[in-house]
């Protein structure tokens, strides 16, 4: 035709209520088709690589917290592992469990807000508070454990800073009796809408090569019919003891790897979390919550990288020692961090309205992206 | 009205010819009901909506300012006065000024011709229905004049989606009134509902299966004309920001919801009166106070806000309830399923005159209890939802 | 009252009229003219309505607001750069606009002084509605259905258009 | 095709009834609001857990300088300063910023006393960041710290706080 159309420059981001945080796309629409959207990061950078350089090996966990505040115990859980790895540690089996006890509690509540956020960007508010109402119950059992709602830093080298107090186990067993009902009400509420399966179905389709070749990682990759869980393919602390499924995209409404399996993916895998806390609770031994440490820590000349599944994924932390009290250099990788490279492929030729839908499915989480 | 011009003119401003007494009178009747009426009525829907929302969600909702919240939207309203009338620097000024008092305009003209009961009506138009929708159009102006006239890219595709929005859907719109316009035999709102009768089986929703659909329909379409969710495309925050009320603040902000909460009411009252019988109150109700007496006309008010603050309920539920669509989506629903559903039903619902000019009692009474089936066993779901979600009862909605 | 109220009813809806018709001539922003219609159509409109026409006053709102004036506004808004243009119909062709106007204008004139004006006795407003279906359906039934056929031409027009337009995207990004 | 079409409305349909059904029974369902400031069911420092990190305090009789918190904060935002006085070592100054504060309560573990803890207040907005230095050590005022008695250490860690137990006790063998 002979109508010439202007594109037009939208400037997504810093401030938008869908970037989660402070992301900046730089979106080149056609009306309501974009060509192209850039993903611009940076605006979050704390620098805490580096502030990791200057603290001492235990003052660097409450900044793993920020790392990942959506999902701080297995932030903490990974820094403490690396740190372990290079003192040569061994950490008491209580403490081992109260890790992972409180890293899938985390997990599920990272989960949660993350399909409730998903539900919110699409335009239905009531999931994402009631997600929140359900989040809240777990800050507390948290609070409780730790102390804190949000930055937990619960773990300590060598161990977890308190054993759990009287009646958590109860407590955390009601919840989760409660919280089983309130998934499947979920699941009625939202992935069984026809809206929703019409908004996520078929929208951002990563396939299992792209996947791999852009090196997504966790529900992302599984989604897309990676079976890859680090919990299980590279086992650490006390999962091989505990009896656990790796959900996998099956593209059950549309493609393999849309926005859809990347929702279930996280749905099935809260279920699984519950079912490890349940074993948890009932394998969990007596005896100390903090091993025995060395007072001055000062690991020997060497380095180390050690990878964790966290609620977005392989994180895996990078330590250097150079035998001072101070780590020579820490590095974080993330996985939002690579999720958030992908997005320029993906979203050619997609709808503004499914760009939001794509972000808030890859659960991107903006201080983990710039660190 | 017009004694009272006369007696304020002779009274008070013999000075000016008594057109001009006559015309200052009437804005100042206007004026009156628009503040007096019009608003807190928008003001308390906002309220309403808030309410409910809170508890959908688990929370309580406003209830700090007045008795239960019940002020909270004057304390908004105070607080929006004093506001900063911000006006970007890059937008286009007349327009950005003159927009929400088109959206303004065009939401509150439709109450003129609304029936509140058989006699209180402000001007009983033999082209009401038209109107109504007619009303509607002037707010897609003032709604693409928002989105051009804010000078933001995200304004301007809001004002884009609303505009595209609202024209399409005045087609099943047009197409779903169109079957009660047919069974009524007029444009006229009083006269649809004068047809129609007190009793459900006089309504026009279960008058036939075809404008057993048609009701839903036209429910559907007049949500969407209201950019109510899940069809709040221009306005979609998650989206757009804010759409076309992206750039405005304090009052002029305030407007474009006034209108939005006004629409709500104005839909209820569209589908009450053309579906759900209107104001029509039982004859042996109306005849123990007194047919012709002001209880009489407040019982019929009564009975007409029930049915439309039932119908709010549901749309301010759906709100809650459903995501929102896409674009396309949205267009695929009205030009695939609602105007072809729409045709059928007006086709439909012309045949069905034809055929049985009388209505056939039988099909009315299966269609009521079909209805009554479904609300039953969406009342069991209700209840099986809650018993499986192990929460406390709380059947009081002032806590 | 409304008796007493006509008049100034006409004059304001004509000044309304006429103070919008001015600016979609004279304003030097095209968006001005196109919002201007707004006014110039509510007007006429209204005086549809002061003759006792309401069925074509509310078609006048529905068709020509509703319909014809969003579209120029799409039309006029998806036009690239469009706040940066300031053509105005004053620039465009004059020489051939004014003895146009001019002649229009003399031919109006003398038409208007020529006629002889009558008062007519003002007629009761009675719905126009049923009488307008009536003749649509019986006397006007050839062009009411010729319409109905044009406007079908129309739809099926545009989503050709609209089809062709939409694989020839496909294949430039295929 | 044809099927694909009324499957489309009938799920659409379903689901929506579903999703009613779901929104209403939560109407019904009791707030879970904690309405706070003032209609909170007790003081809303009970209802906060008691490992609660909201706020640091040292309890200066017993505190005994030995700067263990000082060092572990990792940003600094406890200062101690002591001076030589004739009658020993005192404390001239215990400042911590809790501006700075993160919260993380690495200083609360090393502590030999437990004498700096946590308590569960919160409510401690300030309208400048000078009020928020919680200052233990009165200004021109001198505090002697505390000294553990060698013998009585068992008494000692009955007289602490219940919360500072476990950390004495893992700051014990160390000390």
């Amino acid at each position: 035709m002979g109508i010439q159309t202007e594109e037009m420059m939208l400037n997504m981001g810093p401030q938008h209520p869908s970037t989660h945080g402070v992301i900046r796309f730089v979106v080149k629409s056609d009306g309501e088709v974009m060509t192209e959207a850039v993903p611009d990061v940076g605006y979050l950078h704390r620098s805490i690589e580096k502030i990791g350089e200057i603290c001492e090996y235990n003052g660097f966990m409450p900044y793993t917290d920020r790392a990942d505040y959506l999902s701080a115990m297995n932030a903490n859980q990974g820094y403490a592992m690396v740190v372990e790895k290079l003192l040569g540690l061994e950490i008491p089996e209580r403490a081992e469990y109260l890790r992972v006890i409180a890293a899938e509690l985390n997990r599920i509540i990272s989960h949660i807000l993350s399909l409730g956020a998903v539900a919110m960007d699409i335009g239905a508010a009531t999931p994402f508070v009631l997600a929140l109402k359900e989040r809240e119950k777990v800050n507390d059992l948290m609070e409780a454990l730790c102390g804190q709602r949000l930055t937990y830093s619960y773990v300590r080298i060598g161990g977890v800073s308190y054993d759990m107090p009287p009646g958590f186990i109860e407590r955390s067993l009601k919840f989760l009796a409660d919280f089983e009902p309130f998934m499947d009400e979920f699941e009625n509420l939202v992935p069984e809408n026809k809206i929703f399966i019409e908004r996520t179905a078929g929208v951002g389709v990563i396939t299992r090569e792209d996947a791999i070749a852009y090196n997504l990682v966790g529900p992302n990759l599984r989604a897309s019919g990676v079976d890859w869980d680090l919990r299980r393919d590279m086992t650490y602390s006390v999962y091989p003891k505990l009896q656990f499924e790796v959900p996998v995209g099956v593209g059950s409404q549309g493609v393999v790897g849309d926005s859809f399996d990347r929702f279930i993916v996280r749905i099935k895998e809260i279920k699984q979390s519950i079912s490890l806390l349940k074993q948890c609770f009932a394998q969990i031994p007596e005896g100390d919550f903090l091993g025995e440490i060395p007072r001055v820590m000062k690991p020997a000349v060497g380095e180390c990288y050690v990878r964790t599944e966290s609620s977005r994924g392989d994180m895996g932390y990078y330590l250097i020692s150079d035998g001072s009290k101070n780590a020579f250099r820490v590095r974080i990788r993330t996985g939002s961090f690579t999720s958030m490279s992908i997005i320029e492929k993906i979203s050619r030729g997609m709808m503004l309205a499914d760009l939001v839908t794509f972000i808030a499915s890859l659960d991107v989480v903006a201080p983990e992206i710039d660190r | 009205m017009e004694n009272f011009a006369i007696h304020i003119h002779e009274s008070y401003l013999y000075g000016l010819p008594l057109s001009v007494v006559n015309l200052i009178v009437m804005f100042g009747a206007a004026f009156v009901v628009l503040l007096g009426f019009v608003a807190p009525f928008a003001g308390l829907l906002s309220f309403i909506e808030r309410r409910i929302a809170a508890r959908i969600q688990c929370r309580i909702g406003p209830n700090r300012v007045g008795p239960q919240g019940l002020l909270q939207f004057l304390a908004d309203g105070v607080k929006s006065l004093f506001k900063e009338d911000l006006i970007p620097k890059v937008a286009d000024k007349p327009l950005f000024i003159i927009a929400p008092y088109l959206v303004f305009l065009g939401m509150f003209t439709s109450f003129v011709v609304l029936p509140f009961s058989s006699q209180w009506i402000v001007a009983d138009l033999n082209v009401g229905i038209l109107y109504l929708f007619a009303t509607a159009a002037i707010t897609v102006v003032g709604l693409v004049m928002a989105g051009w006239g804010s000078g933001s890219k995200w304004s301007m595709l809001g004002g884009m989606r609303s505009a595209a929005q609202i024209i399409s859907y005045e087609i099943p719109t047009g197409l779903a009134a169109l079957t009660a316009i047919l069974l009524a035999g007029s444009l006229s709102l009083q006269e649809i509902i004068a047809a129609q009768g007190p009793h459900p089986w006089q309504w026009y929703f279960f008058d036939n299966p075809f404008t057993f659909i048609a009701f839903f329909i036209l429910f559907v379409a007049l949500v969407a004309e209201g950019n109510r969710a899940p069809f709040d495309l221009p306005e979609a925050e998650t989206e757009l920001v804010s759409g076309y009320n992206t750039e405005y603040s304090g009052m002029r902000f305030l407007f474009f919801f006034f209108a939005e909460w006004a629409h709500l009411y104005v839909l209820g009252a569209i589908l009450t009166t053309l579906f759900l019988g209107g104001w029509q109150v039982p004859e042996s109700l109306l005849a123990s106070v007194g047919a012709e007496s002001i209880a009489a006309r407040i019982l019929e008010l009564v009975f007409f806000q029930l049915k439309i603050y039932v119908l709010v309920f549901l749309v301010v539920q759906l709100r809650w309830t459903v995501p929102r669509v896409r674009m396309d989506q949205m267009m695929d629903m009205c030009w695939k399923y609602l105007v072809p559903i729409g045709f059928f039903c007006v086709a439909g619902v012309a045949i069905w005159m034809m055929l049985f000019p009388d209505g056939v009692s039988f099909v009315k009474y299966l269609l009521i209890a079909f209805s009554s089936a479904m609300v039953l066993y969406y009342f069991y779901k209700v209840y099986r939802n809650f018993k499986d979600s192990r929460a406390e009862l709380e059947l009081n909605p002032f806590v | 009252m409304l008796d007493s109220l006509q008049p100034l009813v006409f004059g304001m809806l004509a000044l309304i009229i006429f103070i919008s018709a001015a600016f979609i001539t004279f304003s030097r922003n095209l968006i001005y003219s196109a919002f201007a219609l707004l006014g110039s159509f509510t007007g006429v409109a209204g005086l549809f309505a002061m003759l006792g026409a309401d069925f074509l006053a509310v078609v006048q709102l529905l068709v020509y607001i509703g319909g014809i004036m969003v579209l120029y506004l799409f039309a006029v808004l998806m036009t690239s750069g469009i706040g940066d243009v300031r053509l105005t119909n004053r620039s465009i062709a004059v020489k051939i606009a004014l003895p146009l106007a001019l002649v229009l204008f003399f031919s109006l004139g003398k038409l208007i002084f020529e006629t002889e004006w009558f008062a007519q006795q003002t007629v009761k407003i009675a719905p126009t509605t049923a009488a307008i279906g009536d003749l649509l359906l019986t006397k006007y039934l050839l062009p009411f259905e010729l319409v109905s056929v044009l406007l079908l031409s129309t739809l099926i027009g545009s989503v050709a258009l609209a089809r062709q337009e939409l694989r020839n995207s496909k294949e430039n990004h295929d | 095709m044809s099927s694909g079409y009324f499957n489309n409305i009938k799920e659409a349909t379903v689901s929506l009834f579903n999703g009613f059904a779901i929104t209403l029974s939560n109407m019904f369902r009791k707030p879970v609001t904690l309405q706070y400031p003032d209609k909170t069911p007790r003081s809303v420092t009970d209802l906060m857990p008691e490992r609660s990190r909201s706020w640091l305090k040292v309890e200066m009789p017993i505190c005994t300088a030995c700067l263990n918190c000082e060092k572990a904060c990792p940003i600094d935002c406890i200062k101690i300063t002591t001076e030589k006085d004739p009658s020993g070592r005192v404390m001239s100054g215990f400042d911590i910023d809790m501006a700075k504060c993160m919260y993380c309560g690495l200083c609360t573990e090393p502590c030999p006393t437990g004498a700096i803890h946590f308590i569960p207040e919160f409510e401690r907005a300030s309208f400048s960041l000078d009020q928020m230095i919680s200052r233990f050590v009165p200004e021109g005022e001198k505090v002697v710290p505390y000294k553990v008695p060698k013998k009585d250490k068992d008494e000692e860690k009955n007289s602490a706080k219940e919360e500072a137990e476990d950390k004495a006790a893992e700051a014990e063998p160390d000390a």
